[in-house]
């Protein structure tokens, strides 16, 4: 059988549908020396701003039962460094290019973008409207439908690279959000971002991280990024990169079977950088085994019948 | 940088809640140098998620050895592997201690554990220029004692109980040290972090050269996450890849607790 | 020393502060086998409804990693049966004694209220506005903060008995909930319910839940819990019950040390019946060990400076 | 009901990917019923999370055993129990088989694991009353042929492939023995739902009592969670409390699958 695994998101292109997160893949530099990007379906940087950002006073991680809670405060060397240094590094993969970029405010968003809008090889932005770990107004937009239609319409008006958005899975309801950013002219949606936690040392009676509160990541979260893909992709027509909690093809296909486009594994590449080539095998297995030639076949086919 | 499949030669008891644990790794053991650290997967599942990052002990031909402390759940677990086990194993990581040959008097204070990376130190320098200060609770916490004899180096012990050597803290030893020895050309540290604070800070005081390696709670091990950062002097620095040796002078001592 | 374990939630006095949580301990028949119930500071019972409730179709439980996702779908005999055969064994134990009610609309709640109203062993009502698994319009009552104020404020007319109200997670602000809770007359808070989540079986390619989506709880959701009483301990002056994921007095004291008045202990119990007792021991201990005399300095006991 | 930390007396396989594991439990072992479980704390910690079911297999004076087959994580990790450990277990738990005592034939139906209660209850039973079936993909994986046979019980034999007794599936040759055979008293089975399913429904045709032990995943493991029921004709069931044994006219068999 002849196993087909590109995916569309819109307009972009994957050669597989197994990308890695913003933030936990640092701007790749790394990570070549253990596994070949080539193989990647795509990969999100770091969010990147304006200004280079110094983070958060450390600790800036701590384990949660199966899971991570991080306040890292999107630590990053700002849009200059990362045109100058970054992009030409990871402009020579095959994988597709998605540049995770956030702001402060609205004109953060508008000014990055246009700066990015020349750059041919990037074949996306994600924006990132949803980090929990930014003291400034970062969260508002990804929590309002309202902000979050004028922010990526505007983008929209600066740009024609293909946007994807990126929500937050500390809302009421996730879906109404997604509504705003198609209706918006989002290319794709990104979710979920992590969830709002905190955790406290008892016998030093402090909190364990610097920043007090953190966004919680790994297994412990999947179940609720699962269903928020779910929500998601019932109420709104735009493809969906899954993630959350993701660690092995099985995992990967319980958002695909849901209906994600296409999954990114976050904390997982800690644990096992070579999660995500992992996956792509697992997943043409599956395919392989369910005799389904067609990667986008598998995009929300769940039985009907419960 | 490897990530492998190590196999356990041995992992034994040393004393009380102290292991030593050997793993078969060539290429880590061919590239390793003394204050690099090896970031290790405890066991599949999820508990614990992370890997747990150990300083490299020693490396003789194709082994590594790591020494440590049991804490918590992780290194519980590590302590019951058997030898034939397999661990996943990624390194060598970090940056070690950086020594120029024409050094004639350095120092190596280790606080408990602290001893892991200064005993490869102390393997690959010359043995005539060395002194080594190790600290402990009481007599029966000294950590490694035999072996250093056997490397034929000089120690210097205190017990804060004062069961032997010094009675008092090692820094405070180490203060006795300075004041009565100017001729030290470099201090290398490890311990925790309350004594790192104090031998920096007398180093730097008495403007001798000092190269300490910290700790801190580890992601990706690698330089990614930016999870693992303290406080240095302009903006923060990653303790898996900056470090985990650090100059002393490039630390915020401060904001250390 | 001599510690004293008592705790207050407005009028309500516990003999101390580990309670057990709705839906995990049944109506208390089947733990009596296993533990002392007087030696709990309180139980909570299932929700009860107006009319028996035959619940969700199975399966209804799956293991997530460190959680469980529930779909029992508030499956309880109804009022009638409780009074009759529920209320006469409960009322034995010294364990202050707390009913969970939940109703499909308003009224539900007014007279499932007012017939209990008249039970003098009752210390308590916990307000169920919270499930996530009845498809009826529950949980529209916790996501929203008028409607929670308007049917808050009607049962404190119905009734005298104190009301803690609980809360649920899937919002975007829960302090706002708990703010209208506190202006209608709540006398206390019960947070977090289970967070909504779903899991696939990839083999067969369903839902491994009846119902499809569940509750996510246990140790998983811990770090989220926290975060949330820290939320509403900052923004509101009624004290808290604080739940999700306790299974240690460790686990506890983050609950407290951040500004609970007391804790729930729910999946533990199935992993571990005797969970709730070992915790009030080692809450004992800690105090024994900081030198605290009465359990209420530890509530918000935190260190100032991080 | 007991909550004890049972000690394991022995854990060992019995054929590949089944194991047999003897636990010191006295006030369980005395009041333990065929039919009737035990609910197991794997190991602690939260991977995996909840207690994992057994059917209680034999009792014999102080000592219960379980009979076990690898299919996860949980029963993975239990496999590898050593003798001397210990493991925290709760039981006897839920309605076991009732038999009355004058039942002058009665026919146990075994699907692979199965056998694990119905050794239990054949081992109570007047010998001479009982007739077992067992069913098994192959003649490899039969299950405790050798130990039914030192009970001295009638056995009889069904594989899927043929390779010894009956070839078919268990629930076609139970069909013949019924056709051939109108004196049976009572069905008691356990196996996978599809066998239980079409034995239920033969004995419910052939108007022959029939009880079955049911699984489900379990929470609590004694009727608090409302977490394992499964549909019966009027409500839902319980099967930790209810069951795990059934009339299997209280099943709604349509719905299962
Ligand atoms: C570069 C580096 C080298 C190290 N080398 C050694 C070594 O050679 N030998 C050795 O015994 N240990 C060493 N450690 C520390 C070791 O990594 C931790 O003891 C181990 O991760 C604890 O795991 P656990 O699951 O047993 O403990 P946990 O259950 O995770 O934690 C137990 C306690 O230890 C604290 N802790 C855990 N990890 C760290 C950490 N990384 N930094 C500070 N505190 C921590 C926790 O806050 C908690 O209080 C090193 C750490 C680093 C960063
Ligand atoms: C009353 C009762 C008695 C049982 N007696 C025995 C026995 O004597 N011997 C024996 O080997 N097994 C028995 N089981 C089944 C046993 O409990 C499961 O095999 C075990 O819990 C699996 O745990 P795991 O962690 O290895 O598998 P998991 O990793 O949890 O699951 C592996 C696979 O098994 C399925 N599974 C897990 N638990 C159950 C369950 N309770 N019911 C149905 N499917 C399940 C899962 O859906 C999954 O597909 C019994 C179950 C019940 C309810
Ligand atoms: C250490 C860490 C740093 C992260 N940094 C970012 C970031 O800079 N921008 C962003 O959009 N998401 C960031 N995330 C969120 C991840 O991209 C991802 O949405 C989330 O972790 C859930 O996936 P996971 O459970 O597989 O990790 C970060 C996550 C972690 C764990
Ligand atoms: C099986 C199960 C049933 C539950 N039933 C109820 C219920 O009837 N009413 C209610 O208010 N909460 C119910 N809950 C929620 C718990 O009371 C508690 O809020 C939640 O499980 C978080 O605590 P935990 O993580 O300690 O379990 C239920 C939880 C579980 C796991
Ligand atoms: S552990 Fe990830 S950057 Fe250091
Ligand atoms: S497992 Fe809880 S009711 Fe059966």
């Amino acid at each position: 059988m002849n196993i087909n695994l590109k995916s569309k998101l819109g307009r972009i292109s994957l050669n597989n549908p197994v990308l890695v997160a913003a933030g936990t893949f640092g701007f790749g530099e790394e990570y070549t020396a253990l596994i070949n990007l080539n193989k990647l379906g795509g990969i999100i940087t770091k969010t990147v701003t304006l200004e280079p950002r110094k983070g958060n006073p450390p600790p800036r991680l701590t384990e949660t039962p199966a899971g991570l809670l991080n306040a890292i405060g999107l630590e990053n060397p700002g849009i200059d460094v990362f045109l100058k240094e970054k992009l030409p590094f990871l402009s020579q993969f095959e994988a597709a290019l998605i540049v995770n970029i956030a702001g402060e405010k609205e004109e953060d968003y508008l000014t990055l973008a246009e700066r990015l809008n020349e750059k041919e090889r990037i074949d996306a932005l994600e924006i990132n409207i949803s980090c929990p770990n930014v003291k400034e107004k970062g969260l508002i937009f990804g929590t309002d439908p309202g902000r979050t239609f004028l922010l990526v319409k505007k983008l929209r008006e600066v740009t024609n690279i293909p946007l994807i958005i990126k929500l937050t899975p500390n809302v009421t309801d996730i879906s109404e959000i997604a509504q705003a950013a198609q209706e918006a002219g989002a290319e794709a949606l990104s979710l979920i971002n992590t969830v709002l936690g905190m955790s406290i040392d008892v016998e030093t009676r402090r909190p364990k991280l610097g920043n007090i509160t953190g966004g919680l990541s790994g297994p412990a979260i999947r179940p609720i990024a699962v269903r928020m893909v779910r929500d998601t992709f019932q109420k709104v027509s735009l493809p969906i990169i899954g993630m959350g909690g993701i660690t092995c093809s099985e995992d990967a296909l319980e958002f695909i079977l849901t209906g994600a486009s296409a999954v990114a594994v976050g904390t997982a590449n800690f644990i096992d950088p070579s999660t995500a080539l992992r996956i792509v095998e697992g997943i043409k297995e599956y395919m392989q085994r369910k005799g389904i030639e067609n990667f986008e076949d598998l995009i929300g086919w769940l039985e009907n019948s419960v | 940088m490897y990530q492998i499949k190590a196999k356990i030669l041995f992992n034994e008891k040393i004393i009380s809640g102290h292991y030593k644990m050997c793993l078969y790794a060539p290429g880590i053991a061919r590239e390793a140098k003394p204050g690099q650290f090896v970031h290790i997967r405890i066991k599949d599942g999820y508990d614990p998620l992370l890997r747990r990052p150990f300083s490299i002990h020693r490396c003789e031909g194709e082994k590594i050895e790591i020494l440590y402390k049991v804490v918590g759940r992780g290194t519980e677990f590590l302590s019951r592997k058997k030898t034939g086990n397999e661990i996943d194993t990624l390194g060598p990581l970090g940056q070690g201690f950086k020594i120029s040959p024409d050094l004639k008097k350095i120092v190596l204070v280790a606080g408990g554990m602290g001893i892991a990376p200064l005993y490869f130190l102390a393997e690959k320098l010359n043995r005539e220029n060395i002194l080594i200060l190790l600290g402990a609770e009481s007599k029966g916490k000294i950590l490694y004692l035999e072996n250093l004899k056997n490397l034929n180096v000089k120690v210097q012990i205190a017990t804060e109980d004062g069961s032997q050597g010094y009675k008092g803290l090692l820094s405070e030893f180490f203060f006795h040290l300075l004041k009565e020895n100017s001729q030290i050309d470099l201090v290398c540290a490890c311990g925790p972090i309350p004594m790192l604070k104090k031998i920096a800070q007398l180093s730097l005081k008495y403007k001798i050269p000092c190269q300490v390696s910290l700790e801190q709670r580890m992601g990706c091990g690698i330089g990614v996450c930016l999870g693992c950062t303290i406080k240095g002097k302009s903006s923060y620095l990653r303790v898996c890849s900056d470090g985990p040796v650090f100059q002393a002078n490039q630390i915020r001592w401060k904001e250390e607790r």
